[in-house]
């Protein structure tokens, strides 16, 4: 019955010590950590400590690999695509923060691993160096990293030394361009505008901030 | 290479080996390799996947599935939508078993405000995800029995899949894409002489799985089409990350509606999880059938006790999500299901990483198809069971 | 009915099956010709079974049909061989009987 | 289709033309029979559904409606496929359906041809079709097709054997090789002593008859033995580039087939035009009384309809073999076991 | 090989529906002849009550698809009450719903604070041009007739007032 | 029927299938597709049947069919679906010396012309057409498990030498 396993879900003291066991294993290569109370854990690990950090994670029983992706932290240039085009370009605040554990970069490879019978993951974070976006492959840790690599590759542009081949998986092999990079726009925003642009019209000759005694 | 490749290796050559030695006829004509298009338009890829498959007379020596037929960005998208918006959105990955699509996210916002949904509505939540989950799976039932050749059962599971699309249509107004979740907890409450209904369907599902064993599972032909067929070994299942029946069938006894704790109410009620030893086709297919009849009993149960009260928390009316980041995943209709939701403390999420069952569960195809027949491709296929949408986003 | 016109009929296949036989360079080919080959020697066998009244050119004619069918089967083995050793069937590449 | 009773009164033309009408009569009848009653609405009930409605009172004119369909649509040739081949190749399917309907009797003078060696025919002419179906398949210009067309020629060889094999048990207890003697033998035959019931072959050549359906089925290329066609992997396999009317051609043949192998089935295993109880004492062929004439096709149309209906049943219950599953089952277990079988017969024949 | 059990259960399988479908007839529906009533929530089309909107671009705004056209202008109306100012209200003159484009999330729905658009369960406008499925605010509101009531609910739900 | 009639339909039967039979072994021997050429040898084949028929071996002519068009052919047409079938000409198919094959041909053609048009000239193939009658399988039963068993039995030893040594040959082992 269940009850029983909601017992051994794991507190946060595992996952403190989860961390403190990672570090062990890989050393000052870990930067920062965050354990979220009752929640999850979080990691950054240095861009040459990648692969590293996986081996040392399926050494500690982390076997199941959940999924790979990346986040690219710069703040959109398009915001949503509901500025009127006629109006000019609005400020928008463009500082990169990082999220959870921190970072350097602008963009960061995440991933998630956990552990099948603890029942607890762990994110690991890794910075991606901004004049060479390249971090190491984690095809020899997790096999199941391959595809989550070539969508990364192509949905961000970050190349992973030692994948065999990183083609495109949705997109024709000609596409120019990274999707989910932030400055990547997203056309179906921009072609046509924001019907919320148009307001009501005012009435003639009326002032606005005349206020009618309606609803 | 490490040591754990190498046996994958040898259990790979040795998998070749057996499959080789059922050759037919055992006399195999070496013929010149053909390449092979499976798709993006073949009544086997139920929706537009394509697999390349390099033939040796009809044994497969190399095969990838080329996907992106269906890429809609849906990633890209949420990050220009606000968060109700994304809730309808996100019904469209998975698009058999939508509900299911909605609650990981709208827990991974829940998370992130720390806000959590009064328990009627947990419970209703609950009632909704396993409803989804069984018209999920039926239809897999049935699918299953067309791609190898049985006519009948798709239309038995479309007959009673019927029932359950009326229960979901009639509590949320949605037939297929209800966007019934709300962060906070919910639309709307049930409709009245829902749970009347619900448990005569119930009855009647559980009399479908009846059925599909007899007519399907039991068949000696369907066996010996789907045993031994396609075997992924735990370890295997663990690194490509494949998740729901798929791991389950592997003997990996996992499953994240008892091995986490949400706010929802699988925990409330007695429930077994599924698995099986064997990790070949007929073992996927198998654990999905008794999850059908296993979710059948956990709507039963939960439809006993209902609490009464809101089905709404207090949430603001324009839902701003405070900084931060949070992962959710539940265990839906094809696996694990996760959102990666990465908020900065505006009307939308700032990326959301959508981490769908299908990706992964289809990732593992050029390793397990390696070897097969032809027909055992779509076997494999079958019963690895993806859902083209969920595959692409 | 003349015995002749069927034994004339018989030469002109014997005939063609030899020029076939001959002239193709293609061993599928080959073993096609040598089937009309047969068949015009059939064509006699039952040809002089009516003219003597005898069955005997029925038996006969039913051994090389059995014949003919194990000469295929074995031909187009071997066939299938050389084409998976040498790629090609081309009977003139043939010079030596290695594998 | 009663041409050699009006024989004696009819030119010589007039007989073919009627042999010709009687055949296409007996080949398009029931094909179009079972495809309504049984693909249309057996299918339709066992999946909780009707089936087409709309066409007539209880859809019973869709066959019309779907044959106008056919005729009306574009006959298409792949750009790449050997023309000529691809578009004779269901006329020789068909040819073979057509062929084989001429032995079979339906009446004690109602047949077109009564052949001293009538099984034997038959089994040599359902053969014709593999060569329809293989060239089908090549000259598609379609790799899916090819795949299929090899898979039927290699399926329809395999299951030649045990069809063959399970005729001959017939064939020794009945001493024949006619169908009409064999028709004869089984009504006017007596199990025990006793001749109530005549002596359908399908009690004492039982295995016999279980292999015969079973190579039956897959000679028709019907689930469980459908991989040449195998919808979710082939697409359709040799068939899959015909459209209108050359695919109207196959589709007639498989079903005027299925019909075809039925009315054989019934005339090898039980006891063909005759019935039991109704067989009054008859003894050779000459004795049966005219009126069987028209009765006796009548009862072939409802022992057809009752082994086409197993033949579909079949179809709609089963999912399928794969490719060497069917052969390895054919070789290993349908020919020993038919071997078996002809060598107890042979035993028993000598003995008693 | 096969076993015989196996086998023959899955034709009882089969026979038992044929019997069923004969005795107590088809699960399915013919359609056009007739018709299942869908349920008092099913999202079939969205119904616009003209008087209610006050054009305030809520729903246009939080419509993920932004396939609602709204243009209105302000008009001066009589005053509520004898002797008072008249007022100024927001005339609605065009409110298009591209149903091509929409997805039937219901945002809009919720969102309109004068309740002045309502689901119906109505399904049957399909168009064979694309074009002709932008209902414009005549066509919207011809679907008002078919809204129906909203459904009682299941014992134990909090009452609370339609909002 | 009139033995006279029946003379002139076999006669005119045997010209039309006689015609096509040629033309259909010519074209195998000079048609440049493989698969083309397997189907005119069908023709042939299916011709060479019906010429049983004519000549009363009904039998044989079934077995011609069962055994040729239906086995054979088809063994064919797999062989060379196998291998190598395109579809469309293929120019490599003759060798070298078929400029020779022709004279040898038909030298010799010539000369057994020759010997049968000599030896036979208008000897009937049966002095009374209405007599033939089809052949009782009975009595090729009787003469094959008769006088001509020991044929028999090699011949059965044949095939199944002939079946195990395709089995080995095109084993891929």
């Amino acid at each position: 019955m269940s009850t029983d396993a909601v017992a051994a879900i794991p507190g946060d003291t595992l996952r403190e010590r989860i961390v403190d066991d990672l570090r062990s294993a890989i050393g000052d290569a870990l930067l920062d950590s965050l354990v979220k109370p009752g929640d999850d854990v979080w990691v950054r690990v240095r861009t040459d400590a990648w692969r590293a950090t996986g081996l040392a994670l399926r050494s500690l029983g982390f076997d199941y690999f959940c999924f790979l992706s990346a986040i690219d932290w710069m703040p959109s240039p398009f915001g949503k695509g509901e500025d009127d085009p006629t109006a000019p370009a609005p400020e928008r605040d463009d500082t990169i923060a990082q999220g959870y554990a921190g970072g350097e970069t602008r963009m960061q490879v995440l991933a998630r691993v956990v552990h099948p019978t603890l029942h607890v993951g762990v994110n690991v974070k890794c910075d991606v160096p901004d004049s060479e976006p390249v971090v190491e492959s984690w095809i020899p840790v997790f096999a199941g990293a391959n595809w989550h690599e070539r969508e990364t590759h192509e949905m961000f542009g970050i190349g992973f030394a030692g994948h065999p081949d990183l083609r495109n998986m949705y997109l024709p092999s000609d596409f120019e361009g990274h999707p989910l990079r932030k400055d990547f726009p997203l056309l179906a925003r921009i072609v046509k505008p924001w019907p919320g642009i148009v307001d009501v019209e005012p009435l003639p000759g009326g002032s606005d901030d005349e206020e009618g005694d309606a609803e | 290479m490490t040591s754990t490749e190498s046996l994958i290796d040898r259990r790979q050559l040795s998998y070749i080996a057996a499959q080789a030695a059922d050759a037919r006829l055992n006399v195999e004509l070496e013929t010149e390799g053909m390449t092979l298009n499976i798709g993006p338009q073949h009544p086997a890829t139920h929706g537009t996947l394509r697999i390349i498959a390099r033939l040796d007379g009809e044994q497969v020596v190399w095969a990838e599935p080329s996907c992106g037929y269906m890429h809609r960005g849906y990633e890209k998208l949420t990050e220009v939508r606000t968060y109700p918006q994304v809730t309808a959105l996100v019904n469209r990955i998975d698009w058999l078993g939508s509900f299911a699509n909605e609650v990981p996210f709208i827990l991974a916002a829940e998370k992130l405000m720390e806000i959590e949904a009064p328990p009627r509505a947990q419970w209703i939540r609950t009632i909704l995800f396993e409803l989804s989950r069984i018209a999920n799976v039926s239809l897999f039932l049935g699918d299953l029995g067309v791609q190898m050749g049985a006519i009948t059962p798709v239309f038995m599971a479309f007959r009673d899949r019927e029932y359950v699309l009326n229960l979901i249509e009639g509590a949320t107004g949605g037939r297929f894409h209800p966007n019934f979740d709300r962060i906070g907890g919910l639309k709307d409450d049930l409709p009245a002489g829902f749970i009347d209904e619900t448990r005569v369907v119930m009855k009647k599902l559980r009399n479908f799985c009846d059925e599909m064993e007899n007519l399907l599972f039991g068949n000696e032909i369907f066996q010996s089409r789907t045993r031994g067929i396609g075997v992924i070994p735990k370890d295997v299942a663990m690194q490509y990350g494949l998740s729901g029946a798929n791991l389950r069938a592997s003997g990996v006894d996992w499953d994240l509606r008892r091995d986490q704790t949400l706010p929802m109410a699988w925990n409330k009620v007695d429930w077994k999880v599924w698995t099986h030893p064997d990790g070949d086709s007929y073992a996927r297919c198998w654990v999905r059938l008794q999850e059908v009849r296993e979710s059948t009993r956990i709507v039963d149960q939960l439809l006993d006790d209902i609490p009464s009260g809101p089905v709404m928390a207090k949430v603001p009316r324009i839902i701003k999500v405070p900084e931060g980041e949070a992962w959710v995943s539940t265990e839906n209709p094809l696996g694990e299901m996760g959102y990666y939701v990465v908020s900065k403390g505006d009307l939308g999420p700032f990326r959301t990483k959508i981490r769908s069952a299908s990706f992964n569960n289809i990732s593992i195809v050029p390793w397990v198809l390696k070897g097969v027949y032809v027909p055992d491709i779509i076997t494999i296929l079958a019963s690895l069971y993806f859902i083209l949408g969920d595959i692409d986003r | 009915m003349l015995t002749a016109q069927f034994l004339l009929l018989g030469a002109v296949l014997f005939c063609i099956g030899v020029y076939g036989v001959l002239a193709r360079k293609n061993a599928v080919m080959v073993l096609m010709s040598i089937e009309l080959i047969l068949n015009s020697v059939n064509l006699n066998l039952l040809a002089f079974s009516v003219r003597h009244g005898s069955v005997d050119g029925n038996t006969f004619a039913l051994y090389i049909i059995a014949i003919a069918a194990a000469e295929v089967g074995v031909g187009l083995a071997m066939v299938l061989l050389i084409y998976r050793n040498r790629r090609t069937i081309a009977l003139d590449d043939l010079s030596e009987m290695k594998g | 289709m009663n041409a050699a009773l009006l024989a004696a009164d009819l030119p010589y033309w007039a007989q073919a033309l009627l042999r010709v009408l009687g055949g296409v009569v007996a080949v398009l009848l029931p094909a179009g029979t079972i495809v309504y009653v049984f693909l249309f609405k057996m299918m339709s009930f066992m999946q909780s559904r009707l089936g087409p409605m709309e066409a007539g009172p209880y859809g019973s004119m869709q066959l019309f409606a779907e044959v106008g369909k056919w005729l009306q649509k574009e006959d298409i040739t792949p750009e790449r496929a050997d023309r000529f081949i691809f578009k004779i190749a269901p006329l020789v399917v068909l040819v073979s359906t057509f062929l084989l309907v001429a032995v079979v009797p339906f009446g004690p003078d109602a047949w077109f041809t009564n052949f001293e060696a009538g099984v034997f025919y038959m089994l040599a002419v359902s053969s014709v079709s593999v060569l329809g179906i293989l060239i089908a398949g090549w000259a598609s210009a379609n790799k899916y097709s090819l795949l299929g067309g090899l898979r039927a020629a290699g399926q329809l060889i395999a299951y030649e054997l045990p069809m063959v094999l399970a005729v001959i048990g017939v064939i020794i207890q009945a001493g024949t090789m006619n169908l009409q003697d064999i028709v004869l033998a089984q009504n006017a035959g007596s199990m025990f002593g006793w001749d109530g019931l005549g002596n359908p072959y399908i009690l004492t050549q039982f295995v016999g008859f279980i292999i015969f359906m079973i190579a039956v089925q897959a000679e028709l290329t019907q689930t469980p033995f459908d991989m040449p066609i195998a919808e979710s992997e082939l697409v359709s396999g040799y068939m899959t580039e015909y459209s209108g009317f050359r695919f109207l051609t196959f589709f007639i043949a498989e079903f005027a087939t299925a019909g075809v192998f039925s009315l054989i089935a019934s005339v090898l295993f039980l006891g063909g035009w005759g019935i039991p109880f109704a067989w009054f004492g008859w003894d050779t062929m000459d004795s049966v009384d005219n009126w069987m004439n028209v009765v006796g096709p009548l009862i072939m149309v409802t022992k057809m309809m009752l082994l086409s209906f197993i033949i579909m049943w079949v179809r709609f219950s089963y999912p399928r073999f794969r490719e060497d599953q069917l052969q390895r089952f054919a070789w290993k277990v349908l020919v020993p076991v038919s071997l078996v079988n002809i060598m107890i017969t042979a035993i028993l024949k000598v003995a008693f | 090989m096969p076993k015989v059990p196996g086998l023959l259960k899955g034709l009882g399988v089969t026979l038992n529906t044929l019997k069923r479908t004969t005795i107590d007839g088809a699960n399915t529906v013919q359609y056009p002849h007739e018709k299942e009533a869908p349920p008092v929530r099913a999202r079939g089309v969205i119904a616009l009550r003209e008087d209610n909107c006050t054009s305030c671009m809520l729903c246009a705004r939080s419509c993920p698809d932004w396939c609602i056209y709204i243009e209105g202008h302000k008009e001066l109306a009589p005053p509520r009450r004898a002797g008072g100012k008249p007022r100024q209200v927001n005339k609605l003159d065009r409110f298009d719903i591209d149903y091509a484009l929409c997805m039937y999330c219901g945002i809009c729905v919720e969102v309109c604070p004068f309740d002045a658009l309502f689901w119906s369960p109505e399904y049957e406008y399909s168009e064979p041009r694309i074009a002709d499925l932008l209902h414009d605010k005549v066509k919207l509101g011809e679907w008002m007739e078919t809204v129906p009531e909203a459904p009682a609910l299941e014992a134990g739900a909090e009452k609370k007032g339609k909002k | 029927m009139l033995a006279a009639d029946l003379l002139v339909a076999q006669n005119i039967g045997f010209g039309i299938i006689a015609l096509l039979m040629v033309v259909g072994a010519l074209r195998v021997v000079t048609v440049n597709n493989v698969v083309h050429a397997a189907l005119w040898l069908v023709v042939v084949l299916s011709g060479a049947a019906a010429q049983y028929l004519l000549l009363s071996a009904e039998f044989v002519a079934i077995t011609q069919v069962l055994v040729y068009v239906g086995a054979v052919m088809v063994l064919f047409l797999f062989g060379t679906m196998l291998t190598r079938a395109r579809i469309g000409a293929e120019n490599d198919l003759n060798n070298k010396n078929w400029k020779i094959a022709i004279p040898v041909s038909l030298l010799m053609l010539g000369v057994m012309s020759w010997v049968i048009v000599d030896g036979f000239r208008d000897e009937k193939l049966i002095e009374n057409p209405g007599e033939m009658s089809q052949v009782p399988i009975q009595l090729i039963s009787d003469d094959i498990f008769g006088p001509y068993l020991l044929p028999f039995w090699a011949l059965s030893f044949v095939l199944l030498v002939a079946v195990i040594g395709a089995i080995v040959l095109a084993r891929k082992d």
